[in-house]
């Protein structure tokens, strides 16, 4: 079992689990929380390696580093894990935000409690990304979402009780009818008379949904995992949520969290019922094409700093689940990226927005004004963030949202010269025009909060960010540029292996 | 008659031995060692429960038929049977503390005899294959409930649940065996296997309210809604390990017997007649259970409720009516023994300690006593479902197990009990917030619990922790099932 | 004229709903007792009566119904000593003061 | 040509910008600002060898005269399809080298002047920073080898431009300003960016190569393609000169540039005279050879640009702040050059007098960033002087600044198109093309001449001539030499500029041939021009009535042009009485209390749903049994009903 490298994704965070529980001093705990989460990027770092040099090698399977390991025999539940450019891709994301996680919450109170449901929460996240068994892969998905609810809650500010309630029972109502849809999955996972399995590769290689059962089950999967992609209209935890939670929490969760929504999406949903998100795609595209252009529009009104970026996140994970469900190798392409810088950005945005509150303690941007001179550090990196939200070339964002754009156009108009209607076109303009509304809300926040003259007296006294503040920053903002200024290199590394994954879904239609 | 038939009831057997030592200690031990009464009922629960354990290891517990067919055994009963041991072995090390006491230095031995004995009831019922020895199983396992209810004779509420339970339990079993008269009428025999046959194709208004009457009956004990009222007083008014082993070994042993009914007397007739009732009943029982828990703030009452809505869930396993369904729901016993357990272990140890058993007086716990907190909270998890924690194991299982069925009703069923879960959650949450995150003035002081009380906590968590993990009892469970002799009803 | 069944059957029923709505509507714990007693004594006719009519070759429903005598004999007797309790208790056995427990 | 040159001239900006700004080294400001012109000096001699080599170097030439266009490098970004892939290179050809030579020369100038005018500024590095980041983004621009390159560097300047401008982040109206540039051209650059989308999805690539050389076969595919009563191609080009339109400032996507003036002046000559705002035209002139396929979208080009000319004509006469008046001009010579595009092509797919309009664009591009950048500049100087932006806090200043005086001077003759300074030259040919295309547009593209000269000669006496203020005991004076040698050099240019050959260097074609002087047109429009100025010299030389009559006689026309005829009310209007607070506004509410609403409320039923069943749990036991028997009951008889 341990020879496999992925099975240490969930390894090392355990055995920070286990440590964590020995710690004594706030110092131990940080050693831990630092020494692990680097340990996770380095084990992330070398996956992509070894990943990369084995398709280098001609290694043409659709997964790689698959393995499975029986569970529980008579269900046919496995263990079973195995990675592709898109996995790693997410593994890479949320080291990197786990790391950078740690260093925002450098100084939180109950230390120990908090690191330690963190912790736990990132046990569930990176089992997620590795599973190819949809059971674990659910059970992963669970417990990444639970601790949500004590981070937000012990740790939360404002109306946190509210808050945390809402956002955990939305997340599983939405697991709700991801469960059925998955055991319903799995009662068709084989032809009549073969061996079931809840191995998405064999039901994907099996094909055997019937077409009847693959137009109930979509939306039961769809809707589950899009729940936690914030999809309109079951996005109203999101911003609440965000709202209440402490700094780390709400970069992990929007920054990975979301994450599992949108993957879960693919992974799940379009990979083994191809067909009917064919023919059902065209729901979800006008409810995440709505998303996409009506959490920019709130966000334009909002003032309190979380609430914009909750609704910005709102914005940009509906272009995520938007793009995915344009079936288009291009678009889908681009929803990874999208998803690797959201991640990153949103979870830049809720760093600084931490930080700030942390030091002015409000988030109301009609309070702040002229932070640029009180704290130039952290308004850079702000007005860096907000530049990679709204697309700024050599950022992460534009590189995603453009490859976005370019496969959905495509994919808008060959449906519409073919005569399947022009939904997918006129909700790709839709989308496109998110580009100007999210520059209206970025430059807003960032004219109000960071420009102008000094609006509160008292901020004067205030002082710019710490080592720890500016190493997680930092981190996040290299990532961010990377991606921004090489993106072939992702591109490639999702795209390498989409491409079978791709073939299969047009493949049937 | 052949004498040997009762070595077939190899565990009905060790428990009457324990059941004899305990009495005999009671009666003949002096005064001085009757300290030591529930360690030693303990013990010889645990050599009775291991023995029980090791004859199904060594295969010896094969099928076997006594008593003219009156009385059956086979490893999936056994298995059951083991279960409850072992959910009796955690409830009577909880309660040593509570029996040591000063108040129950009279009537300490009373408590462990009749517990015993509703045991051996329980045993009857999931063993028998004929409705007069269920009956009399059904009124061994519930007569003596009664009298321990009312066990706290200081307190009026224990007597106040008493004199409900009795005077229900009674009513109920007056309903149940009205049913089982038309059921007679009906077929001419008592034996299941008959009434199975003759039932076939033969349904009537007489047969229709002969099964509703059954399902009552035995409803009653399992508190579906709406025969449920009852249970929340009971639990309320009980002395706390009283509550505790009404709610799981009672609970469990009567599903268990229910699924044996259905599918052994009344499979004939599954979907023409009782599987519609059964729906109805799983999602009343389900959302009226989780309605009645949002707002409890006693925390017996609260746990009350949310076990009718767990009664609910267990039921899917019948519904499901198949071999995994079987299975789900006996590792959803098994599951909801140790979950529960680990709620009214905390429950308690906080009562002994302090009196207090209200949901605001667990604010602010988790910083006076953060072990008990977290055996609390793993517990609520558990129950909620949450990974990966056993209780979402047993929920996974018991609904792959209905969806098997794949029609369109039983998936509505399914959506209707999975959207239910939320609300649990949010009071199962409701607990954990209590403890965690709300803040109080005054919080239940530190305290130390007694040693039996923490060994039994760490059982319930031990078993929260692994039973889902550690693969090997859910597959044993499903293997057993699917061998036994229900499941080949299944199949007709 | 011939007996049939039917004869029996219908004061058993009556019997059965007798006790029934005398459980429901008397307030004294006692009274709430015999109608239940009396409820119990319409399920052991209607056995007795359908062995005794419908399967006259066997003695099951017999068997049956001398043990439900006997076990509503000890629900008596335990529901008897119950209300004694909360008779000292409360003084009152009157069944609607209790309920202390609700909601 | 080796790749070192031309990738040191986008390295070399790029490099100074992350030393200057992120390296966050803290440097004193003259080594930073000497770092600044250091860089950008090496880049403008790199720049000249590469631009003068690909003119003058045969190996650049066919045998038949033309001009070979170069790809230089290009270096695959990210592939979206096999086809569809984003390369950043290096495309050498007449115009990218012209606009290399603008761009890096202007820029060098800029550089050096700011070192006088914004010496003990705040931000002094970050300004250099971003002055760099500005001109890298530029000369990406110009030398794209493909049209999402271009968008890429596009979107840059837009950001440099942003930061440029609200430099001064501490004042409202700056931060304003450069939120309102940015988001408006981000709004034209959605169109670019869907006109991009509709024209690579029929011609399957972004290669400015592909796509102009074989224009007619790589666009095949759109024949017959129409959407909404225009053909797709048409819809294609309006909406890439959408992005043109929000980048050049041409209305009605112009409002921003007028308020883009609060960033520092140098900032201005820089970006929105000289070389930023241009990037729309040059943008056309790029994509020309796909404009001559379709007649309606050079159509749009030309009245676009004629409407926009004539509006910001009439602004400039109006305004105060000389800045704005400059920056109206700026409009107004912009919209020539989108004119000049629009009419060189004669709606055949032909181009009339070899391309003229073409030509006489990049020419006008080239002289009037030279001229003009020599106005803002003189402007920053006075503005240096006076520490005022109004031409009543001026007046008389040619006593005091005699150099600023000339220079302006030649600035304001060379736009108002006075031979022999280059102004003269180009907007001739321009009113050429223009009439070779139109009578109509030819006359009224000279009004709008003359009206140029009226405009900045009014400019000219108010500052020099007019009374002047009480400055005080601190008198203005003439500029120290860091900026005065921009200004001189920037004269001098503008003085002998005209006298290049340039269609020997840039045409449609790139085939080069002579320029002729059309006499009659020439004489007629320095005729109007030096009426026009007669007129300005008549009205504000000194301190007269007139102007004030003239006000008093047409208050609405006066009032319109005053308030640039209402548009950013419009725009104001737009964005916040309909957008912000009849779109964003009642969404916002609905999602708090509709969409969130329904999710409290199922929780609120929840709860209203378990106090309604409370009383069914009465505490009284016979209620218990009661629901017990109805419950079995109705279970019984509810089945046996539906069985029967």
């Amino acid at each position: 079992m341990f020879e496999n490298i992925l099975i240490y994704f969930v390894v090392i965070p355990l055995v920070m689990l286990g440590l964590l529980a020995l710690c004594r001093d706030i110092k131990q705990i940080r050693a831990v929380a630092v020494v692990g989460s680097l340990g996770l990027i380095a084990l992330s770092v070398v996956t992509l390696v070894q990943y990369l040099g084995m398709r280098a090698a001609g290694v043409e399977d659709p997964m790689l580093f698959v393995d499975s390991w029986t569970w529980f025999a008579p269900l046919n539940i496995h263990l079973a894990v195995g990675v592709d450019g898109i996995s790693i891709a997410m593994l890479l994301l949320s080291s990197i935000i786990v790391f950078a996680g740690s260093f925002a919450s450098w100084t939180i109170k109950e230390p120990k409690a908090f690191f330690l449901w963190l912790i736990l929460l990132s046990v569930g996240v990176f089992g997620f990304f590795i599973s190819i068994d949809m059971f674990t892969m659910f059970m992963f998905y669970e417990v990444a979402l639970i601790p949500m609810y004590l981070l937000i809650g012990v740790w939360g500010s404002g109306n946190k009780n509210y808050s945390a309630m809402k956002l955990t029972l939305m997340l599983m109502g939405g697991s709700a009818f991801l469960m059925m849809g998955l055991i319903g999955i799995y009662y068709h996972s084989a032809p009549e008379g073969g061996q079931l399995t809840w191995n998405l590769l064999e039901i994907v290689k099996n094909a055997s949904i019937p077409h009847g059962w693959q137009s109930f089950l979509f939306p039961m999967t769809f809707v589950g995992f899009g729940v936690l992609g914030a999809m309109f209209p079951f996005h109203t935890w999101s911003p609440d949520g965000h709202a209440s939670a402490p700094t780390a929490v709400s970069m992990l969760h929007a920054g990975v969290l979301m994450k599992l929504g949108g993957y879960g999406c693919f992974r799940v949903a379009i990979y083994t019922m191809p067909q009917a998100a064919h023919e059902l795609s065209w729901i979800f595209l006008i409810l995440t094409g709505i998303s996409v252009v009506y959490g920019a529009f709130c966000a334009c009104v909002k003032t309190d700093l979380k609430y914009i970026n909750a609704y910005s996140s709102v914005s940009h994970c509906g272009l995520v689940l938007f793009a995915i469900l344009m079936l288009n190798e291009t678009a889908m392409t681009g929803a990874i990226m999208q998803m690797l810088s959201h991640g990153l950005m949103t979870a830049l945005f809720f760093a600084l927005i931490g930080m700030i509150y942390g030091r002015t303690h409000t988030r109301e941007i009609t309070q702040m004004g002229g932070m640029m001179q009180i704290m130039p550090y952290l308004s850079v990196c702000y007005v860096i963030a907000g530049m990679a939200s709204l697309g700024l070339p050599g950022l992460s964002g534009f590189v995603a949202e453009m490859t976005i754009f370019v496969g959905s156009f495509q994919a808008g108009m060959t449906d519409y010269l073919a005569g399947h209607g022009s939904l997918r076109l006129v909700f790709t303009i839709i989308a496109c025009c998110s580009i100007v509304i999210t520059a209206v809300y970025i430059l807003r926040v960032v004219g109000k909060l960071l420009f102008g003259p000094v609006h509160d007296e008292h901020h004067r006294t205030l002082t710019d960010a710490t080592w720890w503040e500016r190493l997680s920053t930092v981190t996040l903002i290299i990532c961010v540029a990377a991606i921004g200024c090489f993106p072939n290199f992702f591109n490639n590394l999702i795209n390498f292996t989409f491409k079978p994954a791709i073939f299969s879904v047009l493949g049937m239609n | 008659m052949d004498y040997s038939q009762f070595l077939a009831m190899k565990q009905e057997i060790a428990l009457l031995c324990v059941f004899l030592l305990v009495f005999l200690y009671d009666t003949f031990m002096p005064r001085e060692s009757q300290k030591g009464l529930p360690v030693f009922t303990v013990v010889l629960m645990l050599l009775a429960t291991a023995a029980g354990f090791c004859s199904h290891c060594l295969g010896t517990s094969c099928q076997s038929e006594v008593f003219g067919g009156m009385y059956f055994t086979s490893p999936v009963v056994a298995a059951i049977k083991t279960i409850l041991n072992i959910g009796v072995v955690i409830v009577l090390i909880q309660s040593i503390k509570w029996a040591g006491g000063e108040l129950m230095i009279m009537r300490r031995g009373e408590f462990y005899e009749l517990l015993l004995v509703t045991l051996f009831g329980m045993y009857l019922m999931v063993s028998a294959r004929h409705f007069l020895v269920f009956v009399i199983g059904l009124e061994c396992a519930s007569l003596p409930l009664a009298a321990m209810v009312a066990f706290d004779k200081n307190r009026y509420e224990s007597h106040e649940a008493a004199i409900k339970y009795i005077l229900t339990a009674v009513f109920s079993s007056a309903v149940f065996m009205m049913g089982l008269s038309f059921v007679y009428g009906l077929t001419g025999s008592l034996y299941f296997d008959k009434i199975y046959a003759a039932v076939f194709g033969a349904e009537s208004t007489l047969l229709v309210m002969a099964v509703a009457f059954v399902i009552a009956g035995i409803g009653f004990k399992l508190s579906l809604v709406p025969f449920h009222l009852w249970t929340a007083d009971v639990y309320q008014g009980a002395p706390t390990s009283v509550t505790s082993y009404l709610s799981v070994i009672s609970k469990g042993a009567t599903a268990f017997a229910f699924l044996v009914v259905m599918a052994q007397v009344f499979g004939s007739v599954y979907s023409q007649v009782w599987e519609w009732m059964m729906y109805a009943l799983i999602i009343l029982t389900i959302t009226v259970g989780n309605l009645f828990a949002i707002r409890q703030r006693n925390m017996k009452r609260f746990l009350a409720f949310s076990s009718i809505s767990q009664a609910g869930y267990i039921m899917l396993g019948v519904i499901a009516y198949n071999a995994l369904g079987l299975a789900a729901m006996m590792f959803y016993i098994l599951v909801y023994i140790f979950s529960n357990l680990g709620a009214f272990g905390v429950i308690g140890a906080i009562e002994n300690a302090t009196g207090k058993v209200s949901m605001d007086d667990y604010r602010g716990l988790s910083k006076t006593n953060p072990k008990l907190s977290f055996v609390m909270m793993l517990a609520m998890f558990s129950l909620a479902g949450i990974p990966p924690f056993a209780g979402f194991f047993s929920k996974f299982f018991i609904f792959t197990g209905a969806l098997q069925g794949a029609s369109v009703a039983i998936y509505v069923l399914v959506l209707i009990a999975l959207i239910n879960t939320i609300i649990s959650l949010y009071y199962y949450l409701l607990v954990v917030k209590a403890m965690y995150i709300s803040e109080d003035e005054c919080p239940v002081k530190n305290f130390k619990s007694a040693c039996s009380e923490r060994i039994g906590m760490w059982i319930a968590v031990a078993g929260i922790l692994f039973l889902g993990l550690v693969s090997p009892v859910y597959d044993t469970l499903i293997e057993l099932a699917a061998n036994s002799e229900i499941a080949t009803y299944f199949l007709r | 004229m011939e007996l049939k069944a039917i004869y029996f059957l219908i004061p058993s029923l009556i019997m059965f709903c007798c006790g029934l709505f005398g459980f429901i509507t008397r307030r004294n714990m006692i009274a709430m007792l015999i109608s239940l007693e009396l409820m119990l004594n319409a399920v052991d006719m209607n056995f007795v009566i359908f062995n005794r009519f419908l399967f006259p070759g066997q003695l099951e429903g017999m068997f049956f119904t001398l043990f439900a005598i006997a076990i509503a004999a000890a629900e008596t007797a335990l529901a008897i000593a119950i209300i004694i309790n909360v008779f000292r208790a409360s003084h009152n056995i009157d069944v609607r003061t209790l309920n202390e427990m609700k909601f | 040509m080796g790749i070192t040159l031309p990738l040191l001239i986008l390295a070399i900006p790029l490099f100074m910008f992350l030393l200057l700004g992120i390296a966050g080294v803290k440097m004193s400001h003259k080594l930073a600002g000497w770092l600044g012109c250091l860089g950008m000096g090496t880049t403008l001699v790199l720049a000249y060898t590469v631009a003068l080599t690909y003119y003058f170097c045969p190996e650049f030439t066919a045998e038949t005269g033309e001009r070979i266009q170069t790809i230089v490098f290009n270096q695959t970004w990210l592939a979206f399809t096999q086809n569809l892939v984003i390369s950043l290179g290096f495309l050498l050809d007449p115009i990218s080298a012209l606009m290399l030579i603008v761009i890096t020369t202007i820029s060098f100038l800029v550089h050096l002047y700011s070192l006088g005018y914004m010496e003990g500024e705040k931000g002094f590095q970050r300004y250099y920073a971003f002055l760099s980041l500005f001109s890298f983004s530029m000369l990406g621009l110009v030398v794209a080898t493909n049209i999402f390159q271009m968008y890429i560097f596009w979107e840059l300047v837009g950001a440099s431009s942003y930061l440029l401008i609200g430099f001064y982040y501490t004042k409202h109206s700056a931060v304003a300003a450069s939120k309102k540039a940015f988001i408006v051209t981000r709004f034209a650059d959605l169109g670019f960016l869907i006109g991009i989308l509709v024209l690579s999805y029929y011609s399957q690539t972004f290669d400015f190569l592909k796509l102009t050389t074989d224009s007619q076969w790589v666009l095949a595919s759109t024949q017959g393609a129409t959407f909404m009563g225009a053909s797709v191609l048409t819809w294609a080009l309006v909406l890439i000169f959408t992005g043109g339109m929000g980048k050049s400032a041409m209305m009605p996507l112009h409002i921003w540039l007028p308020d883009a003036m609060e960033g520092p002046t140098p900032v201005s000559a820089l970006i929105h005279a000289a070389t930023m705002v241009v990037a729309g035209v040059f943008l056309v002139a790029r994509m020309f050879p796909v404009y001559l396929l379709e007649e309606s979208a050079t159509m749009i080009v030309a009245v676009v640009g004629a409407v926009t000319a004539f509006y910001a004509a009439m602004v400039a006469c109006t305004q105060i702040d000389i800045k704005r008046v400059l920056a109206f001009s700026t409009i107004s010579q912009i919209a020539f050059m989108m004119v000049s595009l629009g009419v060189a092509s004669n709606g055949n797919g032909d181009v009339c007098h070899h391309g003229l309009g073409y030509m006489a664009s990049m020419f006008h591009m080239f002289t009037h960033a030279m001229f003009k950048a020599l106005l803002f500049l003189g402007a920053g100087a006075l503005i240096h002087a006076v520490h005022s932006n109004d031409y009543t806090a001026m007046g008389g200043l040619s006593r005091y600044m005699p150099v600023t005086r000339w220079t302006f001077l030649i600035g304001c003759l060379a736009i108002a198109g006075i031979p022999p300074f280059s102004g003269f030259f180009s907007k001739d040919e321009i009113l050429s093309a223009a009439y070779a295309w139109s009578p109509f547009m030819g006359v009224w593209m000279t009004i709008v001449a003359a009206m140029t000269a009226f405009y900045m000669f009014r400019l000219y006496f108010l500052i020099f001539r007019w009374d002047e203020p009480d400055y005080g005991h601190h008198t203005p004076h003439d500029p120290p030499l860091p900026m005065m040698i921009p200004l001189v050099f920037l004269a001098a240019v503008s003085c002998v500029a005209g006298f290049i050959p340039f269609g020997h260097f840039v045409t449609w074609n790139r085939m080069p041939y002579d320029i002729h002087l059309d006499p009659w047109i020439a004489c007629s429009s320095v005729a109007v021009a030096i009426c026009a100025i007669c007129l300005a010299a008549y009205m504000y030389r000194t301190k007269n009535p007139l102007p004030e009559k003239m006000k008093n006689a047409m208050p609405v026309l006066w009032d319109w042009c005053h308030h640039r005829f209402y548009w950013d009310e419009l725009y104001m209007f737009i964005t916040h009485k309909i957008i912000f607070n009849g779109v964003c506004r009642p969404l916002a509410w609905f999602d708090r209390h509709i969409i969130d609403g329904t999710m409290d409320s199922f929780a609120a039923v929840t709860n209203k749903l378990s106090r309604v069943i409370a009383p069914l749990q009465s505490g009284q036991v016979q209620m218990y049994v009661f629901v017990y028997i109805i419950g079995a009951l109705l279970l019984g008889g509810i089945t046996v009903l539906c069985l029967i």
